[in-house]
């Protein structure tokens, strides 16, 4: 599967399209028969309760889980399941609920590991480093110099991200996602945690991302009036299966969808 | 205010990006290298080549090697001996076995033939992580040595299984054999130590470098991120053993001359003190693989002759001193500052920064 | 019964002999790392430490005279004749439980939160200096240790499966060392009184609470330093036990602290968190390594295998089961 | 900043002291490396003081050697090669002689001293080879080599046999290092010439676990076990040995396997356990009565004086007085007092120890009689057996000093060095 490939596909069509996946670990269900396209282009939100089975479904997209039953089309391709670095080189990028940086890196470091799977030069080269191995690094180099300009990380550019704030980690995390130039940004809760204007801040990012980059995202997150705000199309999971979908406006509606977040009981 | 940065601007990325973004540092680096290579060798004496400064180069390699694999890839391993051991044989092998080849080319290749076997014993890194890992590399520890010391062919069937160097030249001057001088083996560790010294911090700020430390820091983001967990791992110990191989090279063909397995490249001889090496002068830091070899190298011999010469102990008891400080130094350590040398040097220059004002 | 059958049983036998010997020293590992997280390297010397320390306070040995005598040119050698082993026993438990206070004064309270790595290292550094002062305090000669367990060939063993053999067949008997028997007698009464400590006290229960999870044991209330002494002080213990069977073999000398290196695989093999995981190890360990030794040595002639043996066994046992034989899961989770 | 410069001060200064306060002393200088910590030191600290009580009483007794004073700087290697390393070169200015104390060092040391023009003497240890003073003009090994001892232990099971022991099954037990398998070649080769089988049973560092070993013992029943064993080694398998009930009087040691802390833990079991030697044990000579005089009594012990005697401790007596003896060789030959190293390799090479002379030092019937010469520096190769009396705790001397099997270990020793001359591209010397 080459990146141009997904490039080839129209804006609002379908990039990526689940098949009734299913997925149980050791007799318990995590996900049951659940099904759901996203277009390219769009800000997708996968919503519902804890443990409605919202993390495991990002999993699944990028190949951390194999499903136990299911197929995932992706651009335009049918398989049973996706693996980490086949996701990663065919431009899926993510975050995660519980902050996964390299904590030992500084900011810099962590958003060049987003180019990682950019830059070719061999072994060799890169120990003798002067010549063409420097010029790879000063150009990627540059290109994350723009991602930090974006989400104002200039001041911490160099300050190891252990040591950083919740919020200032979460920019981070989204930066390096960034910085992989992905086609689809997977997103999870990454507002989890903030203070309202950290929540702009944020929110303000990723409709950047999707406005100026082009960038779809598929989103996890509990602040509905964020979710309600910057979403085109929704999903909502309870205990592992669908219970609903569609524009915001028609989720706001939806019995189920009420009847779940309320937890009122449907007998 | 003696060592300042104001003032000194990097106006693009690559000068931002070279190993010594800062004037200052630069001219420490030039005139230590100046003093290296070009008064050192004409006052070294055979004490302090053999006793010190051979050690320390040959140390910092191996620590260099390790640091790669443990303080970078985050791969803790007590199997340095065994690749040490590789590196020794190797050499001794090719050695007899061509006798006309330049010794520099030999001592590289054995750093190769270490990689290879690094290359094995590390494929169980994949599905073993933490202290499993540390404890099942001392299968590659235990096998190897045993396996140089069972297998005649590896010691060309003498006797008794020592390993006996010849001499070797490099311009015509010996390197290797008892009467190699010593600022030759002094210059000719060095030259490596600087070459691959270089070799690995390149490394460490490329692209393989950033790949071992996610892993290291959070294997499974890194494998999310596109960094192939299996391949990283292998690299970094190829890369380690490679060092750690050179190290063991130099060990045999220029420092000890000659030796015998089992008792020198034992567990206790090799791969805790290199561990400690790294450990005390700083897991992931270039910089601390030097100054923890130093550490090592040297506090043996200060205590020792501290003790025995100067207050007049007898040896023994002094030996047995030496070993009780040598620990609670370790413990201290650790408390005191559990990120080592390295972190102790960058917290003395930023206090220099701001010298004379505390703050 | 063939002979073979009876010399393959007598190599079982022995190596879940010897599979006790590694797992007395295993016991201590297992404990401290369950409920401080510390992986102690420093148990072996533990165990060199202890058994020094019994044979000073048996034969009344000055402690650190070499020292004294050294510094002041006096001539100390020893205090009071030989004592009951059973006291001596007793002044080195407590020597034991002083040694685990102080180490959790000066070293442990200073290094909670660190990382695994720097645990220990730190355990190594306590290592040397238990080494240097045992060295100390007691000289570094070998030292006989006696404390009235027999040893030797078991007579009664042999004479009764000497019968066993067919007819007119070369046999001897089978052989077991008593003294490992023993060992065996007391392993079992140290795991059971173990097991009914942790089952049915309320110490017992705190040091199981504190194993499972270190903050939840701290918000209801259990002092983690008292249980970290108590630890300690009982790996010490266990050491001390292990000092003695060792030490009965082979005398108290240096060497007898690097049975940490045979305990090691043992670990790796019963998990680093479980009692029964280290037993258990220690048996596969012990009669897979004296099989290995006697047949597969055997088979190829070669011979001083059983070493690495031990540490490949665990090795690619770990290769199917990462946590080891009783070791929790690890579930990788994002 | 100051105290950063001040301790960078004092750490310079204390390794300079460490490499140059030796030089400028005048008298003569026999440096130990001893190992008195580690896992060798119950073998190491009989043998260190057997050494300095030597020393201590000739410069009490005779004021030094020839008017000149002994200094001897021990130096702890804990049986390390490394820092075998670090003591050799911090002490070989001005060096007379150096004792590595291990077969390990020794090898190490070959090529630096014979470089260096200083003398190692392994007494009874290291290469064997060395023995050809042909080939390694610097090294000494008298007055037996492992070779020596290998054939020696066979020729003491033959007399047992009445010269017959073919199709007897004989194994080596042995310290799993270069020390270890010195034996094994000679042993195949007297195995060729006398037709027994041998049996090798190799036992790793430390040596506390040889369960497995005495198994396979037990099972396939030699009838003799040879041992080269050192350190914990010695004592596990004396015990095992005993546990088996293999007949004691059919287990024989090498003469580093025949020390009191070899057969003491054993216990009862050890009894009839036989070993070579090349000291006799005990404290009956007029040099114990000297050092007593000299020495302990005036409270100049080394250590704790309590291995006065032993086996280890005499022969740490043995290899002084040879030394001494050295030295006293090469001041008479160069007739100065004040000898450098080359003369004293040359007093080394014409050392003639023949029982008159023992006598005068003290040493009647404490050793056979050796000599030197440019040849051999192997001198006779002569040991004898003793056997462990168990119920006396003292080891009892069995037979005469015997030759081992020139025949055999002559032509072993001219290809081994042959080769290594060859390798090392050295001339032959004494044409």
């Amino acid at each position: 599967m080459s990146l141009s490939k997904i490039k080839n596909i129209p804006y609002g069509k379908n990039i990526i399209e689940l098949k009734n996946i299913s997925l149980s670990f050791g007799g318990v269900k995590a996900l049951t028969e659940v099904s759901f396209e996203v277009k390219r282009g769009e800000v997708f939100a996968i919503i519902g309760p804890n443990g409605a089975g919202k993390s495991s479904m990002l999993n699944v997209i990028n190949g951390f889980y194999k499903p136990t039953s299911g197929k995932i089309n992706f651009a335009g391709q049918e398989r049973l399941q996706m693996e980490p670095e086949f996701a990663a080189k065919s431009g899926i990028a993510r975050t995660f609920q519980n902050i996964a940086l390299f904590k030992g890196m500084s900011t810099l470091d962590n958003l060049m590991t987003g180019r990682l799977l950019k830059q070719k030069q061999n072994l060799f080269m890169q120990a003798l480093y002067f010549g063409p191995a420097e010029k790879e690094e000063t150009f990627h180099r540059e290109k994350v110099e723009r991602v930090i300009d974006f989400l104002d990380l200039q001041s911490i550019r160099r300050t190891p991200v252990g040591s950083l704030p919740y919020g200032l980690q979460k920019r981070v995390e989204l930066g390096r996602a960034l910085a992989m130039e992905p086609e689809i940004l997977l997103l999870d809760e990454p507002m989890a945690g903030m203070n309202v204007e950290e929540k702009q801040d944020m929110s303000r990012f990723v409709l950047t991302a999707n406005h100026e980059l082009k960038t779809t995202i598929v989103l996890i997150e509990h602040d509905m009036s964020v979710v309600m705000d910057i979403s085109d199309r929704i999903v909502v999971l309870d205990y592992g299966k669908k219970i609903g979908s569609g524009k915001p406006e028609e989720i706001r509606s939806n019995k189920a969808v009420i009847d779940a977040y309320l937890g009122v009981s449907n007998d | 205010m003696i060592y300042k940065e104001t003032g000194q601007y990097n106006s693009n990325y690559r000068s931002d990006h070279a190993i010594f973004p800062l004037m200052q540092d630069k001219i420490a680096f030039s005139l230590l290298m100046l003093v290296a290579f070009l008064f050192v060798p004409f006052v070294v004496d055979s004490y302090w080549e053999k006793a010190i400064l051979v050690p320390f180069l040959i140390y910092s390699m191996a620590a260099i090697g390790l640091n790669i694999l443990t303080g970078y890839c985050g791969q803790v391993s007590l199997g340095t001996g065994g690749f040490m051991a590789v590196g020794a044989f190797s050499t001794y092998k090719l050695m007899t076995t061509y006798p006309d080849l330049n010794i520099m080319i030999i001592v590289i290749i054995s750093g190769f033939i270490s990689a290879l076997v690094g290359i094995l014993f590390g494929l169980p890194s994949l599905r073993i992580k933490g202290f499993y890992l540390a404890v099942a590399t001392l299968a590659s520890q235990f096998f190897l040595v045993w396996l140089f010391n069972k297998v005649p062919w590896f010691y060309n069937y003498s006797d008794t299984g020592q390993i006996t160097v010849s001499e070797r030249t490099m311009f015509g001057v010996p390197v290797t054999g008892a009467a190699a001088p010593p600022y030759a083996t002094y210059l000719f560790c060095l030259v490596l130590v600087v070459v691959f010294g270089f070799a690995a911090k390149n490394m460490i700020r490329s692209k393989i470098g950033r790949s071992w430390m996610a892993i290291r820091d959070m294997d499974i983001a890194a494998e999310i991120i596109g960094v192939p967990p299996l391949k990283t791992k292998l690299t970094a110990f190829a890369i380690s053993s490679f060092y750690i191989g050179i190290s063991g090279s130099l060990y045999f063909a220029v420092y000890l001359g000659a030796l015998e397995v089992t008792e020198s490249f034992d567990i206790m001889a090799i791969s805790f003190p290199v561990l400690f090496m790294i450990i005390i002068g700083g897991l992931g830091s270039m910089l601390g693989s030097f100054l923890g070899a130093a550490f090592i190298v040297l506090l043996p011999i200060v205590l020792k002759n501290f003790m025995v010469d100067l207050v007049g102990l007898s040896a023994v008891t002094a030996k047995h001193f030496e070993i009780t400080i040598w620990g609670l130094l370790m413990v201290v350590f650790l408390i005191v500052e559990p990120h080592g040398l390295a972190r102790l040097w960058s917290i003395a220059k930023e206090k220099l920064r701001r010298w004379p004002f505390p703050y | 019964m063939s002979v073979e059958l009876l010399n393959f049983i007598e190599t079982v036998l022995n190596g879940l002999m010897s599979g006790i010997m590694y797992s007395l020293v295993a016991l201590g590992f297992v404990l401290i790392f369950k409920a401080s997280g510390v992986f102690n390297f420093a148990q072996g010397v533990f165990a060199l430490f202890a058994a020094l320390t019994l044979v000073g306070f048996q034969t009344g040995q000055v402690p650190f005279s070499h020292l004294i005598n050294e510094l002041f040119g006096t001539k100390l050698h020893h205090w009071y004749p030989e004592i009951h082993s059973f006291l001596a026993i007793i002044f080195t438990i407590i020597t034991m439980i002083v040694l685990a206070w102080i180490i959790e004064r000066l070293v442990l309270k200073h290094l909670v939160n660190q990382e695994p790595i720097i645990l220990f290292m730190a355990t190594i550094g306590l290592a040397f200096v238990l080494e240097g002062i045992g060295d100390l305090m007691w000289g570094s000669d070998v030292k006989v240790l006696d404390v009235g367990i027999p040893s030797g060939g078991s007579e009664w063993l042999e004479n009764a499966t000497i019968g066993l053999a067919a007819e007119g067949s070369e046999y001897y008997g089978m052989y077991i060392d008593v003294l490992n028997v023993w060992a065996t007698v007391i392993a079992v009464i140290l795991v059971t009184a173990l097991a009914l400590f942790s089952q049915y006290t309320k110490t017992g229960r705190a040091l199981r609470a504190v194993a499972d999870d270190h903050q939840a044991a701290l918000s209801v209330g259990i002092s983690l330093r008292t249980i970290w002494v108590f630890v300690w002080a009982m790996s010490g213990f266990i050491a001390m036990v292990a000092g003695i069977m060792w030490g009965t073999e082979s005398g108290v000398q240096f060497s007898l602290s690097l049975i940490a290196l045979k305990a090691l695989p043992v670990l790796i093999l019963g998990g680093f968190t479980s009692i029964p995981g280290a037993i258990i190890g220690g048996l596969l360990i012990g009669v897979g390594e004296k099989l290995a030794e006697i047949y597969i040595g055997g088979l190829f002639d070669i011979g001083a295998i059983e070493n690495w043996f031990a540490y490949f066994m665990a090795l690619v046992f770990l290769l199917f089961r990462p946590q080891g034989l009783f070791g929790e899961k690890i579930i990788e989770r994002v | 900043m100051r105290l950063k410069k001040l301790l960078l001060g004092l750490l310079g200064s204390v390794i300079a002291i460490g490499s140059f306060l030796e030089i400028a002393s005048a008298d003569l200088k026999f440096p130990m490396l001893v190992y008195r910590t580690g896992a060798y030191a119950p073998n190491g600290i009989p043998n260190a003081d057997g050494f300095v009580d030597y020393y201590r009483m000739i410069n009490a007794r005779d004021g030094g050697i020839g008017g000149e004073k002994i200094v001897f700087p021990e130096c702890e290697t804990g049986y390390k090669t490394q820092v075998g390393v670090e003591c050799y070169e911090k002490h070989k200015e001005g060096a007379m002689v150096f004792q590595p104390m291990s077969t390990g060092i020794t090898y190490q040391l070959i090529p630096k001293a014979t470089a260096d023009g200083v003398t190692i003497y392994s007494t009874g240890y290291g290469r064997t080879s060395a023995k050809n003073g042909k080939v390694f003009k610097w090294i000494f090994n008298a007055p037996a080599t492992y070779w020596d001892g290998a054939s020696i232990a066979i020729r003491h099971i033959l007399k047992q046999n009445l010269g017959n022991i073919k199709n007897k099954k004989i194994a080596l037990v042995y310290h799993n290092s270069a020390y270890g398998k010195e034996p094994i070649r000679t042993l195949e080769t007297l195995a060729k010439k006398h037709g027994y089988k041998l049996m090798l049973l190799p036992v790793d560092h430390p040596g506390q676990e040889q369960k497995a070993t005495w198994l396979k013992i037990r099972k396939s029943r030699p009838n003799y076990i040879l041992m080269w064993g050192w350190g914990v080694m010695n004592s596990v398998a004396v015990k095992s040995a005993a546990s088996i009930k293999f007949p004691m009087e059919n287990f024989i040691g090498i003469w580093w396997s025949g020390s009191e802390n070899d057969v003491l833990p054993a216990g009862q079991g050890a009894h009839g356990y036989k070993a070579l030697t090349f000291n006799a044990p005990g404290t009956d000579y007029q040099v114990h009565k000297d050092i007593k005089k000299y020495v302990h009594d005036k409270g100049n012990a080394s250590g704790d004086g309590s291995h006065f005697g032993t086996v280890l401790y005499n022969r740490g007596l043995f290899q002084a007085m040879v030394q001494v003896e050295a030295a006293r060789v090469a001041q008479k030959m160069h007739g100065t007092s004040k000898i450098t190293a080359a003369m004293y390799r040359d007093g080394m090479e014409n050392v003639n120890l023949d029982a008159a002379r023992m006598e005068q030092l003290g040493f009647k019937n404490f050793s056979p009689p050796f000599k030197n010469t440019c040849e051999n520096h192997g001198g006779s190769g002569l040991a004898a057996v003793q056997q462990w009396d168990a119920k006396a705790k003292k080891w009892n001397m069995i037979t005469e000093y015997m030759y081992g099997d020139s025949d055999v270990v002559d032509k072993l020793i001219a290809e081994d060095s042959a080769k290594y001359a060859k390798e090392q591209k050295i001339a032959l010397r004494c044409n």
